[in-house]
């Protein structure tokens, strides 16, 4: 769950990591108080839980309080990465000297955690990690003693700091690294972490908490509904997983693997996913008829394939599950479906009373959604 | 000889008591996994399917020294803790079945289990079996057969799918291991592949990776290097996938750097390993490397 | 530093330790409000930071409105170990089935956090740890994993716990230790940790904070100033640490080894020291005036005896400290001082053109001052 | 031979820019010790008493691959930071000065130092000093005279005073060391008295503990055990405290069930050593035991 940056700024500053002083603005009218306090140039920036919001112009400059009204409405008509805009955190704009990249994440391979840390911030880490890895200093934390001040000034020193800046990178990173531990995060990352006339400061912050850990930091609630999006939020609070894609086949699998497979397969053969919409385990009727009617009301589906290979799963409960969607709903698409495993029998008996065509094959049912897609377009 | 699990397993169940935990239970039994004792704190002295219930694993492993593996259905706040008491008991075989499990306890109970020389499987796994020996775990085992294709899969159902498909080509099964598809896990693709690598019952060994992580690219870098010396066989499910999108399971989430399906694709192919477009595919590289190897 | 018992239930509740429902009056009007709240009977327990309240007459029963209103009159007119009660919380009397005892603490020899239990709460645990120490059972906890769930419920075992309560006592251990860990505890306590008809509480609940730690929890540092009383408080604030006996011989040493020793130098020759009073390393004259002058405003010190062995700490700095508090304070009374140590001369010619007796031994500067205070006396 | 620190010993100051450590490497200095360089971090490539400052002390070992020893006078906040890293380093004595660490922080810096094969003497100690040869700590040396007796402290000006008093009646001392009042130290009484124990140069020991903890308690269970031959003499400060009060220094309370000084002085006298009712008395009961052992 992606915290919106000035929520991540608060804890920072709770760590005592140097941020630029900052007022939020929750409408246009609000930027000229915030300009009143903070003094100009200000950098306005629209909190939405997603990352690369620079790039999708989410963060702007303005020089004087028209430009900022100006930029305000702007960003509050905007959708960013799909998120609306609720939110502005207007910065006074710093006098940026250096940028640096610094974070802590899991490294999955060794099973630690891990710092980041490069002396060219400001880019995307996927990128730099691209480009040059040989700027990217990883240094991998040992958990029976957490992270060791010396090395971290080590890093510094190889990411070119020396003097006060070292300090600062050496306090910075160790705050950074116990908020990483406190609250359960996946990700702690400042990117810039800027040297200004100022001294060091966190210009972004960012942090993504563990969703599995949320019970532990109930604060965060809220926030991890936020993250989630139209139908997304629906599909949440039903129990399923559930993200839109742009194609026109709907799919409903089992499993994330397996519900990968069946949008792997319908690509195959030349059809092109809506959506990626796994049920879970051990799925009953109500969850997957909620499921079903999640895309008969979706117009961009134009058919529905349903994938199912039941262990705990009972086929004939998915079977049910879909029969109920398509009486229900106003709406009706055609549905092809596979179920396979635990109850496949009385499954294919309720599926063939109510007339959808049913398949043992994945490839041969993705192949005939394909085929029907074609047919409703 | 099979990986992990076979006729020597003798089986604690942790958190037998709940009804998930009591319904895959009774599934192993009918199987004829050696399920021995279960543990559920606070309800030691009662009774679940014949079998006595301990309040911890170390009273149960008194009461049956012959016990080597754990498998965990402790809900997932508590699950962390039944692995470091499996692994202070001395089992040799964790198998975790709990799904979300906090990543920072993972960590913590992962680590510390293999500091003490157990293998955990999982967590967020279906668990091992071994067609026709033995079952730890909670996959649909009517799709399993004995055999001797090994399948190591980061993901549940397709891993049933998979074996399935097998099946129904006549391709039996040494052993299936489901690893799970946590950011953190125990046992991981290159370790699991090794076990069966060494393991003389097992031919070929069928690999079925997903998007997000480097399991599959550190594998193919393993192979690269001669650390496998049986033949391989892969797919990636998530080539569909856009990037930066969650995929369900915390494991599929394609960020940070981590690898995409065209990335895990090109290294499996420049080690030589033949990767599958689809599912379906699998049962025909697998059939044809058999044929190769004439095995089939 | 202890914190009152109402502050670290704050704490316990915060980490879902369950402890009876409580209100804080801070004067006796606001106890009916409280037993409004809480109904009848209702226990009165003075807030003061030190422990053995209980045998110190400071918890109550209270079975009806008057006597709740009387006993809160009475508690807020009492001292308590020295300590003024300023608050008192009043709680719903619990019906206790059984009391446990369970805390956290460090274990100097091996060095670790130690987990303490038994199934004899309610006693204080130096008693029962003399009395029947095997019925205090001691886990060690592995810094490397922390706290063992299953390691608790062996213990748990071992005192008598099962079912429900064995759980219950998992979770509330591991909320101590987490607490512990987080809030740098000297102590962690909970006695007695009550079995009640509403499930398993923590009656009373303590806390000591590392006083070396305070700056991690700034939250924190008000409760450090209140638990030093009167003339201590001036003391810590002026830099040395002092602590009032019941002697009529004021003593001042640099260095709490020293400093005791001078106790008890003074002790073996028939004096009665009327105080502890370390002026610390490398003491100024400044420091040294203020130490003088505490002790010449002490009514109850007869003789001040200094002795000091300089290190660090110039005793040419010390005879000026001397010198300045004599001259200053309007209160005259005979001082004998033993000085030693770097710049020795020099101090020893300050204090002898000051008239002030000086010796080179500590046992004849001691039976010098047991000789004026007899004679003072 | 000696204890901890002789002619061998080659020293970097972590904190060494500082007033208060300047003062003291220039003390050390004069004393003889051969400090070669100090540390403080951000201030690499500056210079103290004509000695190089670095950032970290992997550089400054890189450049005296000799240095064997830390001493470290870095404020609180940043000294169990130091410890570690000088343990990273591979030092093998890290003598810690700094008062007022927080418990937790020893805990954690001082297991781990000591996992890495360091002795850690301190926090909040004065140091070790071997006279006539090295000092590595803050006392004044003047009153500490080469010679055969061996001290061990958990007191710093009392360590002094009893140094004094040998000194004055001819009593030399072998080597003396600091360990510290806090509640977590590193190099432990028992620990410290063993060293000496096996010294060839150190004939007796005077061991000088203080109320709280049970250090004491536990080298007389030492002795009486015959974990130590030679003889040894105590002092424990504090007879005239009253329990539950708290006399400065951390490690002089009394609580928890914690030593008492009459538990102390009894366990001692129960092991054959005789203690000191007050300091002065001390150099007599040295005196005594050394004659017994034709030493003197």
């Amino acid at each position: 769950m992606n915290l919106l940056e000035y929520e991540a700024k608060e804890i920072a500053k709770k760590y005592h990591i140097p941020v630029p002083p900052g007022v939020l603005i929750e409408e246009p009218g609000q930027v000229q108080q915030a300009i009143d306090e903070l003094g100009l140039p200000v950098v306005l920036k629209a909190q939405v839980p997603v990352a690369g919001r620079g790039k999708a112009g989410g963060v702007k400059l303005a020089r004087d309080p028209d430009e900022a009204y100006e930029i305000a409405e702007e960003l509050f008509e905007k959708e960013i990465k799909g998120y609306p805009v609720y939110s502005i955190l207007v910065e006074k704009a710093a006098n940026i000297q250096r940028e640096l990249y610094l974070s802590f994440t899991l490294d999955r391979a060794n099973r630690r955690v891990v710092m980041l840390a490069s002396g060219e911030g400001g880019m995307e880490i996927e990128e730099l990690a691209k480009e040059k890895p040989e700027a990217i200093i990883k240094l991998p934390i040992e958990p029976e003693i957490g992270l060791k001040a010396h090395e971290v000034r080590e890093v510094g020193k190889k990411i070119g700091l020396s003097g006060n800046c070292l300090r600062s990178f050496e306090q910075i990173a160790k705050s950074m690294y116990k908020i990483f531990m406190d609250y359960d995060a996946d990700l702690v990352e400042s990117n810039p972490l800027a040297i200004t006339d100022q001294g060091m400061m966190a210009l972004d912050f960012r942090m993504i908490i563990d969703d599995n850990a949320i019970f532990r930091h109930p604060e965060f609630e809220a926030a991890r509904e936020r993250e989630l999006r139209g139908a997304e939020k629906i599909a949440a609070k039903r129990g399923f997983f559930y993200v839109e894609l742009d194609g026109d086949i709907g799919i409903i699998g089992n499993g994330a693997g397996l519900t990968m497979a069946t949008m792997d397969v319908v690509n195959y053969y030349g059809g092109r996913p809506a959506n990626f919409l796994d049920i879970g385990g051990g799925a009953r009727r109500e969850r997957v008829k909620e499921a079903v009617k999640v895309l008969l009301e979706n117009p961009r589906v134009k058919v529905i394939f349903v994938n199912i290979f039941g262990g705990i799963t009972l086929a004939s409960e998915v079977a049910l599950g879909i029969v109920a969607a398509l009486q229900e709903s106003p709406v009706k698409k055609p549905i092809v479906a596979r179920v396979v495993g635990t109850a496949e029998e009385e499954g294919r008996k309720i599926l063939q009373e109510a007339g959808i065509p049913l398949f043992e094959s994945m490839d041969e049912a993705a192949k005939e959604a394909v085929r029907l897609a074609k047919e409703v377009a | 000889m099979v990986v992990l699990v076979d006729e020597n397993t003798r089986v604690v169940v942790q958190g037998m008591t709940g009804r998930y935990g009591k319904f895959h239970s009774e599934q192993m039994m009918k199987y004829g996994t050696k399920i021995l004792a279960g543990v559920t704190p606070g309800k030691g002295g009662q009774e679940v399917l014949g079998r006595p219930i301990f309040d911890t694993v170390k009273e149960a492993k008194e009461q049956f020294p012959e016990l080597n593996t754990s498998i965990i259905f402790v809900p997932s706040s508590g699950a962390a803790d039944a692995i470091i008491e499996a692994a202070d008991a001395g089992l040799k075989l964790i198998v975790v079945i709990t799904e979300g499990i906090p990543v920072h306890d993972t960590l913590r109970a992962v680590r510390y289990a293999r500091s003490k020389g157990a293998v955990v499987v999982g967590p967020n796994c279906p668990g091992v079996i071994s067609p026709g020996k033995a079952k730890v775990g909670i996959m649909p085992h009517q799709y399993f057969t004995p055999g001797r294709v090994g399948i190591v899969s980061r993901s549940g159902t397709l891993t049933y799918e998979i074996a399935y498909q097998l099946t129904k080509r006549g391709i039996g099964q040494s052993t299936a291991i489901g690893i799970g598809g946590d950011p953190i896990i125990g046992l991981d693709t290159v370790e699991a592949v090794k076990l069966m690598d060494k393991d003389p019952d097992t031919d070929l060994i069928v690999v079925i990776g997903e998007i997000g992580g480097d399991a599959e690219e550190r594998l193919a870098a393993a192979i690269k290097r001669g650390e496998i010396t049986k033949p391989v066989v892969a797919y990636v499910a998530g080539r569909t996938a856009p990037p930066g999108k969650r995929m369900g399971h915390a494991g599929a989430i394609i960020s940070m750097g981590a690898g995409t399906a065209e990335s895990k694709v090109k290294a499996f192919r420049e080690a030589g390993v033949p990767v599958a477009d689809i599912p379906s595919q699998v049962p025909d590289l697998v059939e044809q490397k058999l044929k190769e190897m004439g095995k089939l």
